[in-house]
């Protein structure tokens, strides 16, 4: 009643509209993602309180070298994927050749090797018994494989290759994003490429990298295989793993909750870090898109360096085809195969239900990617747009399933939805079509939101007022020129949701049905019985539908395909 | 058209209803075994579900599944394994024909579980890189300095089999656990020989194929099948002292369609079918069949003598032990 | 009719010390009236057209229109029509898809939109660059779309922040003719940031002079101009002379004063000025109402020119004068300024006893 | 001592349709010249500044410092302070860190940059603004650090891209007043662009008068003021009344012209004008030389007022002119018209003999 006398018009920002916006979102992360995963807080004290954390902390040896270990791997993690990224976007975004686009289409197909036969496409790559040391070993005669990778460094390696598209992404949208005066402006006072670099557009990219490398820690922290497949296993994923098979599973979730708040710890330090400072152009006006650049770097070393690094990136990829290609038992000692077959395609695609997985997987990661989406970029807008108590919380809350293990994420799922309940509309979820897609939802919506935070970053919200003031509601104003201008990040924050989406095998194999078989659970059966070529032909079908994708993305992203040729012409011409 | 199709199921039996069967068994025995299976069954013609998943992901899902379980039969596991979900109150209790003839060593004294094939953990060898004779005859031979950096172990504490043999390697030498030092030295002994531990199964036959190393301990089925079937340079020892033998088995999840699941069951103890898996998929039944294939009649199977219960009290301290202590320090 | 009442609107901005931004700034702008809100740089006129445009919500007061409190109302909803100073133009669309954005949302049907955007873009002089993409022009091009965004959906109240200050003269003088006559034809109460003087004199109907977030002064162009409020106001507007001279005698709406150099002068002076005989008054003259003399012209103020101007139409002269105590700086502009004048020059000034006017301090 | 060169340069974008946006500009400029570039909105002054930056390529032509081609040079290395038209600040830094950016650039010692920072804001009127973030300044203040962080590096060259636009008179005058003092101290090279005519005649050694991305003139002020080449020129700069009348005499300098009203007139005109009698000459005369008188006086032209409009320093008159042939519409501007006459009055006005001006179409 009191409430009567305030004024009837109250809109989008009214006091309250944050709220108003919020609460719907903040209802949907706790009810899918925030109270199931405090399951594995509640784990870790169930039994004696926070003994296992004493236990953690005070234990000699293991625990405290898992944490450093996986740290120092995290850190290293998110140095060379941003270099290698960065570097990526420079050649790439900022100068034009031929086909330019078609290695723009190839240069993420890294982020989409599948699970399992991805990592082992390294192994045969970089490890001992990998293509390039024992051609190395050939080549010098030396006694033992040169320059092989192993442990920690084999580790690098292929969180570099995997996750250097998080930054590649992130700094090609910034990239284009940015207003171009303000390179100007420093070029003409003195500044030299280098410097240019370093104080301008780095720092300008601040956003877009933060992003990157919240998702590269997070990633590193809780990633699994590779630590698996070369041999680190003094690391918190591998500890919780082992823990598990012990069957101590409060302290593997010890470890889990240690894990996620190590990254939530993280997340606060880069929220504080970006925060500092504005990246939003205060430019009048709208500068032009056009800088010429008459530099030989431009004309040669671009093309030059791009097509070399394509081909490095693409190795692990066409390594999987050798696989694919060769023949049973024909490659054991050799440095290539010595047999060809088609055999492997063959005998997939004659299957019954050969397709199946892989339809399987993009419907469900489709519809994953749609929800991420919507509620990513609702998410993005109110953390960065809105005033309201408990911004941080929000970030934390989409985090949070990001920076736990997959394993642990599913199980917290499973147990969260294996029993009606209000968020899953009273039926028991596990067992139906929708945990798959709920899971990808779970799981990827931190892409989503990350990469549409960093790109509303670069966005003026003058445009928005602009709007409104012509007179659009706020859904209409933020859908029309908000989202609009966003579109680069959510679109590529929609490309990785969606290929890691049908990448996604831990969770997956977990809670996946008969008729929900995803193609990396199909991919696994073949690993599990060795039928690595086969396993290796599935690999194949799949980075092929990821590339296919992501060549039309690029059009899309881009407006019918020219724009974005266009736009890196006019740095160069 | 055909007519049967309709009718299915015949004789007025309740309609059958769908057995989902949680199995970390390849994927070509699963069809094979679910194919004759709907064939002896047909109302269960397309109502047997087989997910395929690692041995220790049965487990967890399971395990996850308790308040509202989703499958019925778990088909394959370790001895391990298969207890833990024992004790959790995850597996039904009952007691199948089959039951009557089987060992008990192979078999939960409650009905939980039961083995369904036996797994000898034998010396394998790359043999395109070691001749037959110069193969290492029994275990204390594998840690022979001679053989230094020619080892490939599939990595320990992550793999029920794994940490079943080196739990069986140190209570070789101390029969009431009492003592593992002695177990740890040799073991210490192996790690000096082992180059690399792989990550998986698919990571070790890569690895040994390769030549990164050449001899390893595993189990006698996945060796045959892989030098049978997949064209690997692989063969076996059997250790003089004896291997190891571990028992994999099944078991009827609680809360699931446990009829379905019983009658799966039963039919996978049927004689025939045993017969065949053990000739094409070198598979050793935990129950005696009667035609024993070739290779299984030639095998001269030599167990170790092995006190499960001493390494079920053990294992876990064991292994924490190796693997902080001794793993790539030997 | 009043048709916009600002009551007590202040802003304050949380990360910038104590300063408001505004400062319990009271307006109240009629129905069809040309407004315009003058002041130096940073004084508070944009966050006070944002607060109207609600953008900013006032930390303390009330914006009513046409008597309903619209303080909080949703920005859409007050039918305002703003040219934003940095333009806020949509990048991803081009100019004629800007223009139309507004009669899109108001549902305007597709062949009047286009007709509509159409002549936008004639009265601003843009015809034919409808397809083009906004960063393909220049700044000014900018600013005209900007403008032509904000007219064309004919809002009842159009708030413009510096429209024309990109613009050469030629096309302000246009453009500012053009805004004023839809303007009067719609009847759109209009508020009004410039910073071109002679722009806010020829098209206001009233001015507000602004100071560090505080109105100085209320009132018509000439109002303003001829009779400032205060010293600041006379300075600020058109670049007064303000002189300190000894008050001779005192009547209610003059005071004389007497000259340095002898001689009295009678100077205008606002109602309860409070002066007596004795006080020393601030007394404004323009600088075009100045004239110079010979040094030796009796009666004159005595000066030294420090330096020469030219500026097209006049010339301005820059000199520092004896005003009986310090030096002080004067300025004159004249349409025809003797050729042979300059700097150093020692020259009289004869004050226009008409135009004087005393100001408050 | 020329300093720039500017030889045949022309722009073109590739995608605006054909013409050129700098069409076959020639100009050169001195050393310590300060030099403006003055036109209509679009007319190409933000693209040759560009050019002289280095930020465009010409699409045809050369540009020289001192001598040097430098048509291709990178940016960094001419050592050119810019304002943008846009200011492009870096929106990552403070103001303080803003200014000291080419400083740093310069490895100028830290205590050094600290004391010229703080020297480059006071000149601005921005002390005390150092630690704040861009976001949080008004439009003229943002414009004034963008001003700042260019003179504050003194570099060889500035070029200042309507570094004003957004400051109000006063702020504006003081400041073209120390940009000119910077300038002229240290003997830097300027080229200028603005829209203020004013400001461009008082602060520019020469000008250069653009459209259409070609010269139309270049010239001092004065001489661009009174000595118009063309019509476009006497028309763009201050407004001029452009008048065709039959020559009735013609000399090498002047020709002697007809009024409507009869009698005649002498105009200025240019070296080789071409004229003789019969012809019909555009004669250009500025606002503020023409004078109102009766409409009954002899020898005047007759016109009847449309618009009487208050500028503060002067009342500028709108007339409909009988000029012999069709009527044209005329601009006066005087410091005191008289308060009666009003729209529809009609008047006469009187031509300056001394003040018109021949221009060509
Ligand atoms: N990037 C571009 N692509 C295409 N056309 C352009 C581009 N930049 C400018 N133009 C066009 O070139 C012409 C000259 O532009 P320029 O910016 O030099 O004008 P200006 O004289 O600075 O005008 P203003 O006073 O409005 O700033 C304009 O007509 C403009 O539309
Ligand atoms: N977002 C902000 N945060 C803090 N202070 C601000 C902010 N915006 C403006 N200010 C300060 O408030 C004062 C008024 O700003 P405002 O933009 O209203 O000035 P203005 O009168 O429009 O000036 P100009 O003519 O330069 O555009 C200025 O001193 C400015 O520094
Ligand atoms: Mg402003
Ligand atoms: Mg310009």
């Amino acid at each position: 009643m009191g409430a009567t006398h305030r004024a009837p018009h109250r809109g989008a920002n009214s006091a309250w509209f944050p709220y108003l916006l919020v609460a719907p979102l903040v209802l949907i992360l706790w009810g899918y993602v925030v109270q199931p995963m405090l399951a594995t807080f509640v784990e870790s004290v169930s039994d004696d309180g926070t003994a296992n954390y004493t236990r953690f902390f005070t234990s000699s040896g293991v625990a405290r070298t898992s944490l450093l270990t996986s740290l120092l791997i995290s850190a290293a993690s998110v140095l060379l994927c941003g270099v290698v990224g960065v570097a990526m976007a420079f050649l790439l975004k900022r100068f034009s050749f031929r086909g330019r686009r078609l290695i723009e289409a190839f240069i993420l197909v890294p982020a989409a090797l599948p699970p399992l036969i991805g990592a082992v496409s390294f192994q045969m790559l970089y490890s001992e018994i990998g293509i390039l040391p024992r051609a190395l070993q050939d080549l010098f005669g030396t006694e033992r494989p040169v320059l092989a990778f192993d442990g920690i460094a084999g580790v690098l390696v292929v969180h570099t290759f995997t996750m250097y598209p998080f930054f590649y992404l992130a700094a090609s949208a910034a990239l284009a994003g940015m207003d171009p005066s303000v390179e100007e402006a420093a070029y003409n006072l003195g500044a030299g490429r280098v410097r240019v670099w370093r104080t301008v557009l780095l720092p300008m990219l601040t956003p877009a990298l933060v992003s990157a490398s919240l998702l590269v820690f997070m990633t590193s922290l809780a990633s699994y295989t590779a630590p698996l497949l070369f041999g680190v296993d003094q690391t918190m994923t591998m500890q919780i793993y082992i823990n598990r098979t012990n069957g101590d599973l409060p302290m593997a979730s010890t470890y889990a909750a240690v894990l996620g708040l190590v990254s939530i710890a993280f997340l606060l330090v880069m929220r504080w870090y970006e925060g500092r400072r504005s990246y939003l152009s205060q430019s009048k006006g709208i500068s032009a898109r056009r800088r010429e650049i008459a530099n030989p770097i431009g004309r040669w070393l671009a093309p030059v360096a791009s097509v070399l690094a394509t081909i490095v990136l693409l190795a692990p990829v066409a390594t999987i085809a050798l696989v694919a290609f060769s023949a049973d038992g024909s490659w054991t000692t050799e440095i290539i195969p010595s047999a060809y077959t088609w055999e492997n395609f063959v005998t997939i695609l004659t299957e019954p239900r050969a397709f199946e997985p892989i339809l399987n997987s993009l419907q469900m990661s489709l519809l994953a990617t749609a929800g991420c989406v919507v509620v990513g970029v609702l998410i993005a807008y109110a953390v960065r747009r809105l005033r309201f108590i408990g911004r941080s919380l929000l970030d934390i809350g989409v985090m949070i399933a990001w920076a736990l293990p997959g394993t642990v994420v599913a199980i917290n799922l499973i147990s969260a939805f294996s029993t009606g309940n209000g968020f899953s509309f009273g039926q028991a979820l596990i067992g139906t079509f929708w945990i798959l897609p709920l899971a990808y939802f779970v799981r990827f919506l931190p892409l989503v939101f990350r990469a549409s935070s960093a790109s509303l970053a670069l966005i003026d919200p003058s445009l928005e007022e602009a709007a409104r003031n012509l007179g659009a509601s706020w859904p209409r104003a933020f859908l029309n020129i908000t989202v609009r201008l966003m579109l680069p990040g959510v679109i590529v924050g929609a490309l990785l949701a969606f290929v890691h989406g049908v990448g996604e095998f831990v969770a997956s194999v977990l809670i996946y049905t008969s008729s929900t078989v995803p193609i990396s659970v199909a991919i696994n059966n073949r690993m599990y019985s060795f039928e690595v070529g086969t396993a290796a032909a599935y690999g194949m079908l799949q980075v092929v539908l990821i590339f296919v994708v992501m060549w039309f993305s690029g059009r899309l992203e881009s407006g019918g395909g020219r724009a974005a040729s266009r736009q890196a012409e006019q740095w160069t011409n | 058209g055909d007519s049967d199709e309709t009718e299915t199921p015949a004789g007025g039996a309740a309609p059958a209803e769908k057995i989902v069967v949680y199995s970390a068994r390849d994927k070509k025995v699963t069809d094979y075994v679910v194919e004759q299976f709907v064939a002896k069954h047909p109302e269960y013609k397309d109502k047997v579900e087989v997910l395929n998943m690692g041995a220790q992901e049965v487990l967890e899902r399971t395990r996850a599944e308790k308040a509202n379980p989703q499958g019925s039969v778990w088909w394959g596991g370790t001895q391990q394994g298969l207890s833990s979900g024992a004790d959790e109150d995850l597996l039904e209790a009952w007691q199948p024909t089959f039951a009557a003839q089987m060992d008990a060593r192979y078999k939960d004294a409650q009905g939980r579980w039961f083995g369904e094939i036996l797994l000898p953990e034998v010396i394998m060898y790359n043999n395109k890189a070691i001749p037959a004779d110069q193969a290492p005859k029994d275990w204390d031979e594998l840690i022979d300095p001679k053989w230094k950096d020619k080892v490939i172990i599939r990595d320990v504490p992550a793999s029920g089999t794994m940490r079943s043999i080196y739990a069986s390697m140190i209570q070789r030498l101390s029969p009431d656990g009492s003592n593992p030092q002695p177990g740890y030295d040799w073991l210490k002994k192996l790690d000096a020989n082992t180059v690399e531990y792989a990550a998986n199964p698919a990571d070790l036959y890569l690895k040994m194929s390769r030549e990164q190393g050449v001899l390893s301990a595993w189990n006698l089925q996945d060796i045959l099948l892989q030098s049978e079937q997949s064209n690997m340079p692989f063969g076996f020892v059997m250790p003089a002292s004896g291997a190891p033998v571990l028992v994999d088995g099944v078991a009827v999840i609680k809360g699931g369609n446990s009829a379905g699941a019983r009658t799966f069951l039963e039919f996978i103890f049927d004689g025939t079918l045993r017969a065949n898996l053990a000739k094409d998929y070198f598979q050793i039944p935990a129950v005696a069949i009667s035609e024993q294939p070739e290779w299984l009649a030639n095998l001269n199977l030599k167990p170790m003598d092995v006190d499960w219960d001493v390494i079920a009290k053990n294992e876990t301290d064991w292994i924490n032990h190796w693997n902080a202590e001794i793993k790539n320090k030997g | 009719m009043i048709d916009v009442e600002l009551e007590s609107v202040s802003k304050r901005f949380a990360r910038t010390g104590d300063a408001a931004a505004v400062d319990d700034v009271t307006l109240t702008i009629g129905a069809g009236e040309f407004f315009t809100l003058l002041g130096p740089s940073g004084c508070g006129k944009t966050t006070t057209l944002r607060m109207v445009a609600g953008f900013y919500f006032p930390s303390a007061g009330h914006i009513r229109f046409g008597g309903q409190d619209v303080t909080r109302m949703a920005p859409n909803k007050r039918d305002t029509g703003m040219v934003f100073q940095n333009y806020a133009l949509f990048p991803h669309m081009t100019v004629a898809q800007n223009v139309a954005y507004g009669l899109k949302v108001r549902k305007v049907s597709r062949a009047d939109a286009a007709r509509r955007v159409a002549e936008a873009l004639a009265e601003v002089h843009l015809d034919g660059y409808g397809p083009r993409r906004i960063d393909q022009l220049s700044g000014g091009q900018q600013q005209r779309v900007a403008l032509a965004r904000a007219l064309v959906i004919r809002p009842r109240m159009l708030l413009l922040d510096e429209p024309l200050s990109n613009l050469d003269a030629k096309l302000r003088e246009e453009t500012r003719t053009e805004i004023r006559r839809i303007q009067r034809e719609s009847g759109t109460t209009s508020i009004y940031v410039t910073h071109d003087q002679a722009e806010a004199m020829a098209m206001s109907d009233r001015i507000a002079v602004m100071e560090s977030g505080r109105v100085q002064q209320v009132g018509t162009p000439r109002e303003v101009y001829h009779q400032p409020a205060n010293a600041f106001v006379a300075r600020f507007i058109g670049r007064s002379n303000v002189l300190s001279l000894p008050v001779a005698t005192a009547e209610a709406n003059r005071v004389e004063v007497a000259l340095p150099g002898g001689g009295h002068v009678f100077a205008g002076a606002p109602e309860g000025h409070g002066l007596g005989a004795g006080d020393t008054a601030l007394v404004s003259a323009r600088p075009e109402h100045v004239t110079v003399v010979s040094a030796t012209a009796t009666g004159a103020l005595r000066g030294r020119v420090t330096a020469v101007e030219f500026t097209g139409m006049t010339t301005h002269l820059t000199l520092d004068v004896d005003t009986g105590g310090a030096e002080t700086r004067m300025t004159v502009a004249a349409v025809d300024t003797p050729d042979r004048i300059g700097a150093g020059d020692r020259v009289g000034l004869r004050l226009p006893a008409e135009r004087l006017w005393v100001v408050r301090p």
